[in-house]
């Protein structure tokens, strides 16, 4: 059978899939992108449309500031989409002295990299937004954060990079990659056919685990179900992100539409498999409550839609990025931990510099693979 | 490997037609020629011309014009509506305000 | 118009006249009849106007299905009024877009 | 979380008659549907029904709704109506249901999903426009609501939905003022289409619509006749002055809450979900009956719902495998019964051009809704002959056979086959009863003395229209093309309860329309 050649193989069509497919491409790479389903199937277009920087872990913070700063601005003149990209600001709301700690501490994280961050107690949470109730207590408000919309930024990077010529292939399940003379230089997928690449990016979200078993790589990743309701259209509200401390998080859309995610962890029990993304019955009815409590103008909205989706939990909170030192040719992200949506087109772009053979432009080593190698050895990574 | 798998098929410059200005998605007010765009952007299933696009993602959730998006869908692309991924069905069925789907009443 | 005799159906088993307002205006109709039947009778076509165009809509498939026949029905918009029983001192409007006249967005 | 043997979603025909059959095996049933007043189409469907006796033919539609539900509500079954289905969660058979305030969860060892069908429509410019809307929709408005959908209407689609709803738009007090149809032939029965031809409503096959007129709403529709492609050629355009635009186009299965269970589904007219001979889905406990499981009709779905619920009753082991097997067959060889002649599932699509008995299917009933006067002599049913005698214009083969059980004189056979054209029977003697003429759920049959002396006739005819007329009215004799014809005499006017609301008109004609005159309409008085 005929195998179909490129200088990068890509497995995943999400947002870094597909933001790396349009670098590589703008970079002169020829580019194969494989994707299990349809494109965006996963994760990118199952979350909340946050493009957030405050309440991450410093390992990863670098990626999405470079996003914020470099990347989302001018993506809708350069993708021909518009991801609808607001940088709103972001409240993250708390009822209780644990939350209000959780945000000094998120405040402290975010000042080291220089980004702005406030506590807010009283009247000053109504001045940001009037509909927050007194429920809330404490909020931590981020002006420089703000949202996007998954769906029109992954398909707008798909439409790009399929325009200046990278090739995409739908239901082209991977099962296996192969080493040749020592680098990782093959990819198999269930239909039988091969495809070879001197570089191979593996974005597939959870199911990259499975791949990269196949050529002796592991690193520690759980499914997690989230589910997501989402309202009518109603009259603009408020433009900027919103978060709960009891794990809420959402905005109003461009469209007028509302979104907002949350779990209640009892899904891990439901023993339903990746690819079965059935709503669940618990959360829809969890999350109206969460969000009714604190922003109670939104109880009377009519709910048009639910729909759920896997997060690929890495143990340590946040993805592996980058290559394998001692395996060349494979270049992994996986493991975003359910905060990949801002950082994905940074994401994207370092994964097409490593593949190009570049620097990097963003600091990635404290991401690296080898963190997992020796436990002691981890610990320096955390510090 | 099924024709629709392949993305890379040219489709070839989109010709106008006659009726390319009717409304097909009565929610969100999309029109066929719309459809049929999204469609030469590489938009190849049902589901990746409504997150792009919108059609089947208002009140009414697709209920009145999936059949006719997917008509559009396989017409542009030259296969049978069969062979257009639907969407996915997804509750809730009706619209149902967010304080009645949260309020949880005991069934006796 | 409401059908006056009609030759299979004896009894429409319709509920007590009440009163309600539409844009305003005082009408009567039958307790429990849907809204969307009470303002057809009454010769109202439009229940509202489309966020984008602004185009005029009404009845199209008075099953609960569509969501053509929305309205604001006393100040919440986005009610399907072939599906919601009409009540006495109902305030019912024509939609513009999202919300009541004035209101849209 | 309450847990029913039986949770059926949808109260139609086809969830009525489920809940009836679990229930009557002694299982508990939860019936849950989201309209204030349950029955479905049932409720809707104000003409006498097709089959036969088993099938509750000539019954209208809405008393058989009341009598399911009355038998229902008697076997304990809990009818849960303002409650709507959210969503089906496998693999824990839980739905959850909204009555408008809160939501409750239900679970059922099995779940019957009889959520009926919902209308297509053929996007055209204007479609959007107030005063377009699905048949149905009008349907609904007039028989429950007693509302017109409007004064002067154009019916897009010749199937049995626009053929019934045409002739109840009439009924309403509604101007029809044609039903066009973009294939070459009607779709529907021809008794449908000849109870509306002769009020005189024309029928314009190889039409379809270009466009609705008007801003604010219908002020006007433009069609076009169509090349074998079905696009309009261009030139062919013709402005109709109506208000009102329905749309019979076609149903749609509405399975998206079985599609949401991720049971296997098919393609049937609209994504269906597989199921076996008993309407067990690939779901262990979930079954699929009625529309939702395909279309077809009321008679039908009925039997689907009996079936699914009786699988259901055995697989808990409520009956025993004799019983079931015995009650299955039953219900199996009588929805055969409804699966044959001219409009059965294998011969859609197909041109017959004779019918099971070799004889010529009418091409004029086809193309323009009427029998051809040359045609109506090679029919078993039409025969001409001294005295008064039924004259029954059924030419096609549909499963039907009430006029057979309505003579108690052995004027009409059918036979065992109910598919099989009646045929007046010119041995024995007709009374004048008119039972026939009533029973006829295709209001086919006529009465006809062909010669009561001084060069007149007598025509009998079913007239559910109203006011009637008065008798010793003059008026006109109309054809059965709806073309007034010559003066008529209104003899009679019997509207006996047993009639069940089809008045039984008798007029006098000259003796030369005897098989010409089939309707009658008053002299205008404008």
């Amino acid at each position: 059978m005929s195998v179909k050649i490129a200088d990068v193989i890509i497995i995943g069509s999400g947002i870094v899939g597909s933001s790396a497919a349009y670098y590589c491409r703008k970079k002169g790479l020829s580019v194969i992108v494989l994707e299990a389903e349809i494109i965006g199937h996963g994760g990118s277009s199952r979350n909340g449309g946050g493009v957030r920087q405050s309440g991450r872990d410093a390992r990863e913070l670098p990626l999405a500031m470079y996003a914020v700063k470099h990347i989302w601005p001018n993506l809708k003149e350069e993708l021909g989409v518009d991801p609808e990209y607001m940088q709103k600001g972001y409240l993250v709301c708390g009822y209780n002295e644990e939350h209000k700690r959780g945000i000094e501490n998120r405040i402290k994280v975010a000042a080291a990299a220089g980004i702005e961050m406030t506590l807010l107690q009283g009247k000053d949470i109504q001045e940001v937004n009037p509909y927050v109730s007194e429920h809330v207590t404490c909020a931590g408000w981020t002006p420089s954060d703000g949202s996007a919309n998954p769906l029109t930024a992954t398909l707008g990077f798909y439409k790009r990079a399929r325009e200046l010529g990278a090739q995409y292939y739908t239901h082209e399940v991977v099962v296996k990659l192969q080493i040749v003379r020592g680098s990782v230089k093959r990819v198999l997928t269930e239909k039988g056919n091969v495809y070879e690449g001197s570089q191979i990016i593996v974005a597939a979200g959870y199911e990259g685990r499975n791949i990269i078993k196949t050529v002796g790589l592991d690193v520690p990743v759980y499914p997690r179900l989230v589910d997501v309701i989402i309202t009518e259209a109603a009259a603009p509200m408020f433009d900027h992100m919103i978060g709960g401390m009891s794990g809420f998080y959402g905005h109003q859309t461009n469209h007028g539409s509302f979104v907002f995610g949350n779990s209640t962890g009892r899904e891990q029990t439901l023993g339903c498999y990746a690819d079965k993304l059935y709503s669940t019955a618990y959360n829809p009815a969890f999350i109206c409550n969460t969000v009714g409590v604190d922003i109670p103008a939104l109880k009377p909205l009519k709910i048009i839609r639910t729909w759920s989706g896997w997060i690929d939990m890495c143990t340590d909170g946040v993805p592996v990025i980058g290559e394998v030192k001692d395996l060349p040719g494979v270049i992994l992200d996986i493991g975003s931990t359910g905060h990949g949506f801002c950082p994905g087109p940074a994401v994207g772009q370092t994964l097409a510099e490593i593949a190009n053979g570049e620097e990097t432009s963003v600091d990635i080593s404290k991401l690296a693979y080898e963190r997992f190698d020796y436990a002691t050895k981890s610990k320096k990574y955390y510090a | 490997m099924r024709k629709l798998d392949d993305r890379n098929i040219d489709l070839g410059e989109i010709i106008p037609e006659l009726d390319d200005h009717i409304i097909i998605c009565r929610c969100e007010e999309i029109t066929k020629g719309e459809i049929r765009e999204a469609v030469h952007m590489g938009m190849f299933t049902m589901t990746e011309v409504k997150r792009l696009l919108r059609p089947g993602m208002g009140l009414c959730q697709g209920q009145t014009c999936s059949r006719y998006v997917r008509n559009i869908i396989a017409k542009e692309l030259g296969v049978s509506p069969l062979e257009i991924e639907d969407n996915v069905a997804r509750p809730p069925m009706r619209p149902i305000e967010l304080q009645v789907f949260g309020n949880e009443v005991e069934s006796e | 118009m409401r059908i006056e005799s009609h030759p299979i159906i004896d009894d429409f088993k319709k509920g007590k006249k009440v009163a309600f307002t539409y844009n305003g205006k005082e009408l009567e109709g039958y307790e429990d009849e849907p809204i969307a039947a009470t303002l057809k009778a009454a010769g109202i076509e439009i229940h509202r106007y489309t966020r984008k165009n602004h185009e005029p809509r009404g009845i199209y498939c008075a099953i609960g299905r569509c969501t053509d026949c929305v309205m604001v029905v006393d100040g919440v918009p986005n009610i399907r009024t072939c599906m919601t029983p009409l009540k006495g001192g109902m305030v019912i409007e024509t939609q513009y877009g999202l919300g009541a006249k004035g209101a849209e967005s | 979380m309450k847990r029913y043997h039986v949770i059926v979603i949808g109260a139609g025909p086809a969830g009525l008659s489920a809940a009836i059959e679990a229930a009557s095996h002694g299982m508990t049933v939860g019936l849950f549907d989201e309209n204030a007043r349950p029955g479905g189409q049932l409720f809707k469907q104000i003409h006498k029904f097709f089959g036969s006796k088993e099938h509750k033919a000539k019954i209208r539609g809405f008393r058989i709704g009341e009598e399911l539900l009355a038998e229902a509500e008697k076997l304990g079954v809990e009818v849960h109506l303002n409650s709507t289905v959210m969503g089906i969660y496998f693999p824990m058979n839980k739905i959850t249901v909204s009555n408008g305030e809160s939501t409750t969860s239900y679970s059922g060892n099995n779940i019957i999903l009889a959520a009926g069908a919902s209308e297509n429509a053929i996007p055209f410019d204007g479609w959007t426009l107030p005063g377009v809307m699905g048949a149905g929709a009008a349907q609904t408005l007039m028989n429950l609501h007693g509302v017109q959908p409007g004064k002067r209407i154009l019916m897009v689609g010749s199937g049995n939905v626009g053929l019934v709803v045409g002739f109840q738009l009439i009924q309403s007090g509604c101007q029809l003022e044609a039903i066009i149809d973009a294939a070459p032939k009607i779709g529907g029965y021809g008794v449908h289409a000849a109870k509306v031809a002769r009020t005189g409503v024309p029928f314009l096959l190889s039409h379809t619509i270009v466009r609705a007129e008007g801003t604010e709403s219908v002020t006007g529709a433009v069609i076009a006749q169509v090349d074998e492609y079905f696009q309009p050629i261009p030139g062919t355009e013709r402005h109709l002055d109506v208000d009102t635009i329905l749309i019979a186009t076609g149903l749609t299965p509405m399975s998206k809450l079985a599609e949401m269970t991720g049971c296997d589904m098919k393609e049937m007219g609209g994504k269906v979900p597989v199921v076996d001979q008993y309407g067990m889905t690939s779901i262990e406990g979930l079954y699929a009956a009625g529309d939702v499981s395909g279309i077809e009709e009321a008679s039908s779905a009925m039997i689907g719902g009996r079936i699914a619920a009786l699988a259901a009753a055995a697989k808990d082991g409520y009956i025993e495998q004799n019983e079931f097997e015995k009650s299955y067959s039953d219900y199996q060889s009588s929805l055969e019964k409804l699966r044959k002649g001219m409009f059965a599932k294998e011969n859609r699509g197909k041109t017959l051009a004779v019918t099971d008995e070799g004889l010529p299917i009418s091409t004029n009933l086809l193309k323009h809704g009427f029998l051809d006067e040359e045609e109506i002599t090679s029919y078993p049913g039409m025969t001409s002959r001294q005295g008064i005698h039924p004259v029954i214009e059924c030419t096609q083969n549909i499963p039907c056979n009430p006029c057979q059980d309505a003579c108690k004189f052995g004027c009409i056979q059918v036979g065992a086959d109910i598919t099989r054209l009646p045929i007046a029977d010119v041995k024995s003697e007709c009374k004048n009863c008119g039972m026939c003429v009533a029973a006829c759920p295709g209001q086919a049959i006529f009465l006809v003395e062909e010669d009561c002396g001084d060069h007149m006739a007598a025509v009998t005819l079913p007239y559910e229209f109203r006011p009637l007329p008065e008798v010793g009215e003059k008026g006109y004799g109309l054809s059965r093309r709806g073309e007034e014809i010559c003066p008529a005499t209104v003899l009679n006017v019997r509207l006996n309860p047993v009639f069940d609301h089809t008045a039984i008109l008798t007029i006098q004609v000259p003796k030369e329309m005897a098989m010409r005159a089939r309707f009658y309409r008053g002299s205008r008085k404008d």
